[in-house]
């Protein structure tokens, strides 16, 4: 016989197991955590957290994340981990950037040189990561090892290219940028494409098959080694878009920039709701959500008066209790990813 | 004849998983120095009392006694240890280790000499172990992974011998071996049965059980239908209670209608690293073409082959319009679909909804109007809930993940996904393994609906009746070859089949 | 599921409008964006909050190690979130962007940088920069230099340069230059490139002195573990005999160690550093040699440029902020005179100050002078004369330590 | 009795020819030795890199092997070296006692990393990085920011001596030799790195056994940290889990002590895979190469060398394929069909 014994649940427990299974309890619970972080901190500061001005500056603290955790939410929903996610947004940043200082010193106009370094930024993003994801399915090394390896490279060929130095964008062009909202276009336009490549297309669904079982994706005509490209592709645009956003933000880039974006990303991807083993507990919005929740602790801590450097513990102890929570306890061991 | 003196008892038990009766008030003594064979269809309980015996589950309700004294093992370790060892059917060995190893696996400690493990001491052990068994073709300290299948049978063999068990249960392992191995475990329960001691032998090859076991208890739908001494032994008889329910109805199909000689797939001499070389077969419109053969045969080889699933290393499978299926993808744009032996590994995705599962072969069909990617979710949930009614899934919504159901309502999932997009050549591949009978009656209906709607579709089992009562043709296959075609028009016997088998 | 998120929403609205705690106002809110987190940051944080805070009526918010101009971006607009009204940001390189930021949030900024960013100077908020004074720094080298160089030998160099290419770090590269100047002028070497080429060459490399017993060997790059493989090889050489570092020196002296105790030769250091438990044990303690470790230092006096970045955004909260621009009206530019100290025993006075109230250069007291409140002709003028007159440590010490 | 000979020159062929290597192209390229034996400077480099390394890729094999990477290990380093050495400090010792406070503060903090895992059942990377951030921030505030100081306290120098760091390093691959190939927890690892399921059923304690992996690594990793912080007389707090960043680089020599391992066993494989890239890291600082391109190099070497490891036997299945078409040329002249040419 191969089934396993499956316990009798008692009938209260049985409900309420149903309750956490059912379809709209996971995707809406990320919702319930921002909506209790707003509201503990709009309770402990008496109102200040709320105020509009409060949320837009949350919401730009947090767009570079959910532009490139939108990006990675396609990868991670074939159950990869991709760790070069930081390295490939800043490398792009930088090379954008040289490109845009060289047209100008070279008498170009502002707006060639703002559409050639855009240009650049994508198309360069897309590229390293099509390149990890052929690297990984042409000669089967592990995805995760491939983007360890990547992750060191492109950070070293950005110390190659900048030394100690920083660039910086004049700050009039970066102003002019921020005041027109190109952030938030970039940002809009990209998610609204990705929710739909996500939640309505073949894509989307695929990649989300592929995770939850590689091998019956590959029995109904779904080959990993071609959506493996899409999601690295789709990822690499919201990288590449993410620079951008960086860029309009901050202007300047050296090699200590967003050292930490890699594992803001995923800790905004894996907050948002989705499963580090992908499948089909994942939603594009994940990110998005991740991304603000994960901002909006540390903006309120700052507010309650909780030291910097123990802001960091309480954020990491808020991210091992919600993602414990939100799953079902396995009764072994975490499957291996190594 | 030995003394008579009760080895097991087991009293009125009782076990159920969810809604499927496992065994119903179960009672049965075994005594020493006895050969006991549990013979029963799928599904009929065999498999779960042993395995209870074994520690491998607790019993829902009812009690055991082992040598007089009450038993309730809590794992297959302490069961080992205290004399009843079993031989499962599925791999019981772990590939990166070595014999020893794997042989004295979570008991260790036992070689522990002063602060360190010795590591000598253990593999003279197995050495010992092996020649005592008469072993001579592995090596104690050789990595498992360089043995074969039934080389690794043979170490999970010597692993329970080890322990010297009272009783020692072997689980459907026969299927797994070849000759000279079968010859190996029947010399084991021999010896057993010498010592004064008694094995449990589980299978449902009647034969086999008729020639090994000293006396034969029949188990159907979980509960016992009688125990034949060897001295009676008569082979209609035990299939009778064996099979014994009267059909309701064709359980399976009654007629004789033939098929369209029209060949809608042909494997044109093809070869695969493993199994086959230069084998051909034609599969007709309107066929249900039934192989069969024990599982190493190379069956579920030539299935997979058929879908694209394993390289050709020459020869190719082409389509009626001469179309070469090189992958799947081929295969499933020109309406084929395969329904794989590892149902839970391969054919669905467990942790997703059963929704996603049905819907994963209709990404193509249920387009939101025009050529682009965008999916009409009205369309797709049409298409699930088509499948759902049809198939009558009982499950409580189709967004509930596949793992919450049942064995049968599984492989009814994954049946409605291959249906669904209106499928023109089905492999099946052991469609019917570990589903309770009410569901096998309920697909072998379908098979025969599929097959006057001049579906084609190629049956590869495991199970004979299940050829028997199915096919038009069947192919028993043996060493990756055809050594028998037999219409289904010529009277299908299994005393026929099984020559050509072994 | 809609009804109750219905009621979790409208909850949250109905008690944020209803202001539980009334955050008193009373005080300043000042945010403090450090680059580094290191021992000696705690000291500077035990000043501002035990000296500056009651003394100026501030409340300091301190951020961690701040490494790129996003973050601290983000520090500036949650302290805005907390009602702060200025920031004193250490992290230089964002020091444009940053006043930027600060001055769309209306909150005063000051840098602690020796170099203005021309492209924010006109902000209204920006107060313009404290920082090491270029000049200062290159006399403090000079100074430190021509102690050990004192005997009249031979002697090489090598150096650790950090972020001096590029200007990076403006004090780091003006350091270098002095070096490469006190060499030139003691044993008159000719550089074959000049000097700005030598320091602004990224690989680490000996410069070509023209001399063949004078030997000048640059590191440049940020401490970590290829910096320290880096200088063995030099350093093994046994060629040179004085080591200077223009940031971190601590983690070099086992590998300086090690060679002296090879060689039996004395490697003397010449170092940057702040007031601190660790410089003075650098001194006290001896090498394999029985030397001391740490022969000439160039003290930070960074206390003074937080004292002074607090009274600026003080003044300017209290209506000065006109009187601390700088001639033309644009940010301000305020060096702060690092204080040379070539031996064991000048240190051991300095070592005191800083301590406790009565010692720091600038306590309670002193502050009054740059509080427009208390001294209404405080401005960029009677700002920069100060600073002019701590350069003088023995005067400070003379005056602090009784 | 010679295969384990052969075993033995095969092992330290690599390190033997890694040196060679780089002592020609060093020579060539900068007219320099790799190792300068005029003062132990170097000696004392190599000795000491390949110390800390090594012990750190051991943590790391403990739970890489079971699929589990720790992001946390770095971490680990930290809160083992500082709060362990900062306690030791405080109560007057010095020397060898900051070196066994650092190895059970970082049991301890393995130990606690263990447990949380075993208790929450997140997946392993989640749980680096949550238990990493955790751990920085109880590093800040127990050691009041500071991080630790030795920088002038009497007695650390041995820690930073050639002989003593060997004789560390000779007891660290003891202890893990010994760990690893004879005790149960050794046996028991192997087991479930081939099936967790197998071995549970088998009566092994799968939960136990990981938390005993994580505590051990967090051990090696503390002891790696003294080694580390005693020459460089400090080791600073970081922020955002940038303690990580040296313990994935060393998911290198694990992979080529893995494979060396072949030849002897995981412990002396992973020793010698260490040495290996040390010596070819000091080649590179010879060769006054700027940090990025010698990571560069790092890197492109690495990414050969998964390549390798992925595609080993290749070349056995492209004959494997040949020789079936030849089977199969001979079976169709039996059977008559005409052979393609």
């Amino acid at each position: 016989m191969t089934d396993v014994a499956i316990r009798e649940p008692s009938s209260l427990r049985n409900k309420l197991l149903s309750v956490w299974e059912n379809r709209w309890t996971t995707r809406l619970m990320p919702f319930v955590i921002l909506l209790l972080i707003a509201f503990a901190f709009s309770l402990a500061t008496g109102g200040r957290f709320l105020a509009s001005r409060n949320l837009t500056i949350i919401l730009n603290q947090a767009l570079v994340v959910a532009t490139v955790a939108t990006g990675g939410t396609f990868i991670f929903a074939t159950g990869n981990v991709n760790l070069a996610m930081g390295a490939t947004t800043v490398l792009c940043e930088t090379v954008s950037a040289m490109a845009f200082l060289a047209i100008l010193d070279a008498g170009g106009s502002v707006e060639l040189g703002l559409v050639v370094m855009f240009v650049i930024s994508v198309i360069l993003a897309v590229f390293i990561m099509g390149f990890s994801a052929i690297l990984s399915t042409k000669l089967n090394v592990r995805v995760l090892y491939v983007t360890i390896v990547m992750m060191t490279l492109l950070a070293a060929i950005q110390q190659a290219l900048l030394g100690g130095s920083t660039l910086t964008i004049p700050s009039k062009i970066t102003r002019m940028l921020a005041n027109n909202n190109v952030h938030y276009i970039i940002f809009g336009v990209f998610f609204a494409f990705a929710v739909v490549i996500f939640h309505f297309t073949k894509i989307g669904r695929t990649l989300r098959f592929i995770g939850t079982n590689e091998i019956c994706a590959h029995q109904t005509g779904k080959f990993k080694k071609d959506y493996l490209l899409l999601a690295f592709v789709i990822g690499g645009l919201g990288m590449g878009l993410g620079a951008m956003v960086a860029i309009i933000r901050s202007g300047s880039v050296s090699i200590t920039t967003l050292s930490s974006l890699n594992m803001d990303t995923m800790l905004a991807i894996v907050l948002g709701g989705m499963s580090v083993f992908g499948g089909s507990k994942s939603f594009v919005y994940a990110g998005v959500i991740g991304a603000v929740t994960v901002t909006a602790l540390q903006n309120g801590m700052v507010m309650v008066g909780v030291d910097s450097n123990l802001i960091q513990g309480v954020r990491g102890l808020l991210f091992l209790l919600l993602v414990a929570a939100a799953q079902k306890r396995p009764h072994g061991l975490p499957a291996p990813e190594g | 004849m030995p003394t008579k003196e009760v080895l097991l008892e087991v009293q009125n038990m009782y076990k159920n998983f969810g809604a499927t009766v496992a065994l119903n008030n179960v009672s049965f003594t075994l005594n020493r120095g006895v050969v006991c064979g549990l013979i029963g269809e799928n599904g009929s309980g065999k498999s779960t009392v042993s395995s209870i015996a074994a520690g491998m589950q607790p019993p829902t309700k009812g009690s055991m006694k082992f040598k007089g004294e009450p038993w309730a093992p809590p794992s297959m370790l302490y069961a080992e240890k205290h004399g009843i060892g079993m031989i499962v059917q599925e791999a019981g060995t772990i590939p990166n280790i070595t014999v020893a190893e794997n042989i004295f696996l979570g008991h260790e400690a036992m070689f522990k000499q002063g602060p360190i493990i010795n590591r000598a001491k253990m593999m003279a052990a197995t050495r010992e172990l092996l020649e005592g068994l008469g072993i001579t073709n592995i090596q104690a300290d050789q990595p498992v992974r360089e043995l074969d299948m039934q080389q690794r049978k043979v170490v999970e063999i010597a692993k329970c011998m080890y322990w010297k068990p009272e009783i020692l249960i072997v689980d459907e392992t026969s299927t797994a071996l070849s000759q000279d191995g079968r010859e190996f475990l029947y010399s084991i329960m021999a010896a057993q049965r010498d010592n004064n001691r008694s094995v449990i032998f589980i299978s449902h090859d009647l034969d086999e059980m008729m020639e090994q076991c000293d006396e034969l208890t029949v188990l159907r739908d979980g509960v016992i239908i009688g125990t034949v001494q060897k001295a009676d032994y008569e082979p209609s008889l035990i299939r009778r209670m064996m099979i014994g329910r009267e059909i309701q109805g064709n359980y399976y199909r009654d007629d004789f209608d033939g098929y369209s000689d029209e060949v809608v797939l042909k494997a044109d001499c093809i070869t695969t690293m493993e199994d086959l070389l230069c084998f051909d077969l034609e599969l007709h419109k309107g066929e249900i073409l039934g192989i069969g053969g024990l599982s190493q045969c190379g069956m579920h080889t030539v299935g997979r082959a058929l879908f694209g699933l394993e390289k050709l290393v020459d020869g190719k499978v082409t389509l009626k319009d001469g179309t070469k299926i090189n992958n799947t993808r081929t295969a499933i744009k020109n309406r084929m679909g395969y329904v794989s032996k590892n149902r839970d590994t391969e054919s669905l995705g467990l942790s997703a909804s059963i929704m996603e599962n049905i819907a994963s072969t209709g990404y193509d069909i249920n387009r939101w109007h025009g050529p682009g990617p965008l999916i009409s979710n009205r369309k797709e949930k049409d298409y699930v809930d088509e499948q759902v009614k049809e198939l009558s899934i009982k499950c409580a919504s189709k967004y509930h993940n596949v793992n919450t159901l049942s064995g049968g309502n599984k492989q009814k999932v994954v049946f409605g996904k291959w249906i669904a997009p209106d499928s023109e050549i089905l492999i099946l591949d052991c469609p019917t393994r570990g589903v309770d009978v009410g569901v096998k009656a309920a697909m072998y209906q379908l098979m025969y609906r599929m097959k006057k709607a001049g579906k084609s579709i190629l049956l590869i089992s495991e199970e004979l009746q299940e050829l028997i009562g199915m096919s038009d043709r069947v192919l028993i296959m043996k060493d990756g070859e055809v050594r028998l075609e037999m219409m289904r028009t010529e009277g299908l016997t299994e005393q026929k089949l099984i020559e050509y088998m072994i | 599921m809609k009804k109750i998120f219905a009621l979790l929403l409208s909850m949250a609205m109905i008690l944020a409008v209803l202001p539980l705690t009334s955050l008193a106002q009373e005080k300043y809110i000042i945010g403090v964006a450090f680059q580094n987190v290191t021992s000696d940051t705690e000291i500077q944080k035990d000043y501002y909050t035990n000296e500056l805070a009651p003394a100026l009526g501030m409340e300091f918010i301190f951020s961690e190690a701040i490494k790129d101009t996003e973050t601290l971006v983000t520090f500036i607009e949650n302290c805005y979130a907390k009602g702060a009204v200025g920031i004193i940001n250490y992290y230089t390189a964002g020091r444009g962007r940053g006043a930027e930021a600060a001055d769309q949030y209306e909150m005063f900024f000051i840098t602690q940088a020796s170099k203005l960013d021309d492209a924010t100077l006109d902000l209204e908020y920006n107060l313009g920069n404290c920082g090491a004074s270029v000049d200062g720094m290159a006399r403090a080298y000079t100074a430190a230099m021509e102690s050990v160089l004192a005997d009249g030998e031979n002697h090489s160099v090598l150096m650790c340069t950090t972020a001096a290419v590029g200007q990076v770090a403006a004090s780091h590269y003006y350091s270098t230059q002095a070096m490469l100047e006190t060499m030139q002028n003691k044993y008159n070497l000719t550089y074959s490139k000049s000097i700005d080429e030598i320091i602004n060459t990224d690989s680490p490399g000996e410069v070509d002195t023209g001399n063949p017993n004078i030997k000048i060997f640059l590191v440049p790059g940020t401490d970590n573990d290829k910096t320290l493989a880096t200088i063995s090889t030099p350093l093994q050489s046994g060629d040179y005999d004085i080591f200077v570092a223009v940031s971190g020196y601590a983690n070099y002296t086992s590998a300086i160690a090690e060679v002296e105790r090879a060689k039996n030769m004395d490697i003397k250091v010449v170092a940057t550093a702040s007031i601190e438990k660790q410089t003075l044990t650098g001194f006290t303690t001896l090498d394999p040699l029985g030397n001391p470790i740490l022969n000439a230092v160039i003290l930070n006096p960074l206390n003074v440029a937080n004292a002074f970045c607090a009274a600026a955004i003080y003044n300017a909260l209290n209506g000065g902020a006109e009187a601390l621009k700088d001639a033309d009206g644009n940010a301000a530019q305020l060096f702060v005179n690092p204080w040379p100290c070539p031996d064991a025993e000048t240190y051991a006075n300095i070592a005191k100050l800083d301590t406790e109230h009565d010692t720091y250069v600038i306590n309670a007291d002193d502050l009054q002078r740059l509080m427009v409140t208390s001294n209404p002709d405080a401005n960029h003028d009677s700002y920069a004369e100060y600073l002019m007159e701590l350069a003088d440590i023995d005067a400070i010490i003379a005056r602090k330590i009784k | 009795m010679n295969r384990r000979i052969k075993n033995t020159l095969i092992t330290l062929a690599f390190p033997v020819l890694m040196f060679l290597i780089m002592e020609a192209v060093c020579l060539i390229a900068a007219g320099r030795h790799v190792i300068d034996f005029s003062t132990n400077l170097d000696l004392v480099n190599l000795v000491r890199n390949t110390g800390i390394a090594c012990a750190i890729t051991y943590a790391l094999s403990f739970n890489l092997t079971s699929g589990r990477l720790d992001l946390s290990l770095g971490a680990q380093r930290l809160a083992g070296t500082v709060i362990g050495s900062n306690i030791a400090l405080a109560l007057g010792l010095s020397g060898v006692w900051l070196l066994l406070f650092s190895l059970t503060f970082g049991l301890v903090f393995g130990l606690v990393v263990g447990l949380v895992f075993v208790w929450a059942r997140v997946p392993p990377m989640v749980l680096g990085i949550g238990m990493g951030l955790i751990l920085e921030s109880v590093v800040y505030v127990t050691s009041g920011g500071v991080g630790l100081n030795l920088f002038g306290v009497q007695g650390i120098t041995i820690l930073s001596e050639a002989y003593f760091t060997i004789l560390v390093v000779a007891i660290l691959l003891v202890v893990v030799l010994y760990l690893v190939a004879y005790t149960k927890f050794g046996y028991q690892m192997r087991a479930i790195q081939g099936s967790q399921r197998i071995a549970q059923n088998s009566g092994i304690n799968i939960f136990r056994h990981a938390v005993l992996c994580y505590t051990f690594a967090g051990g090696l990793v503390g002891v790696a940290g003294i080694l580390d912080a005693a020459y460089k007389t400090q080791m600073a707090v970081t922020s955002g889990n940038a303690s990580s960043g040296p313990v994935v680089s060393n998911t290198f020599p694990m992979f080529l002590g893995i494979f060396l391992g072949r030849w002897s066993n995981q412990a002396v494989g992973i020793l010698v895979a260490t040495l290996t890239l040390r010596i070819f890291a000091m080649g590179l600082a010879k060769l006054q190469l700027s940090e990025a391109m010698s990571n560069v190099v790092n890197m492109f070497l690495y990414l050969a060398f998964l390549v390798y490891l992925a595609n080993e036997n290749y070349f056995k299945k492209r004959k494997a394929w040949a020789d079936r078409l030849v089977e199969v040329q001979e079976k169709k002249s039996k059977l008559g069909i005409p052979v393609e040419a």
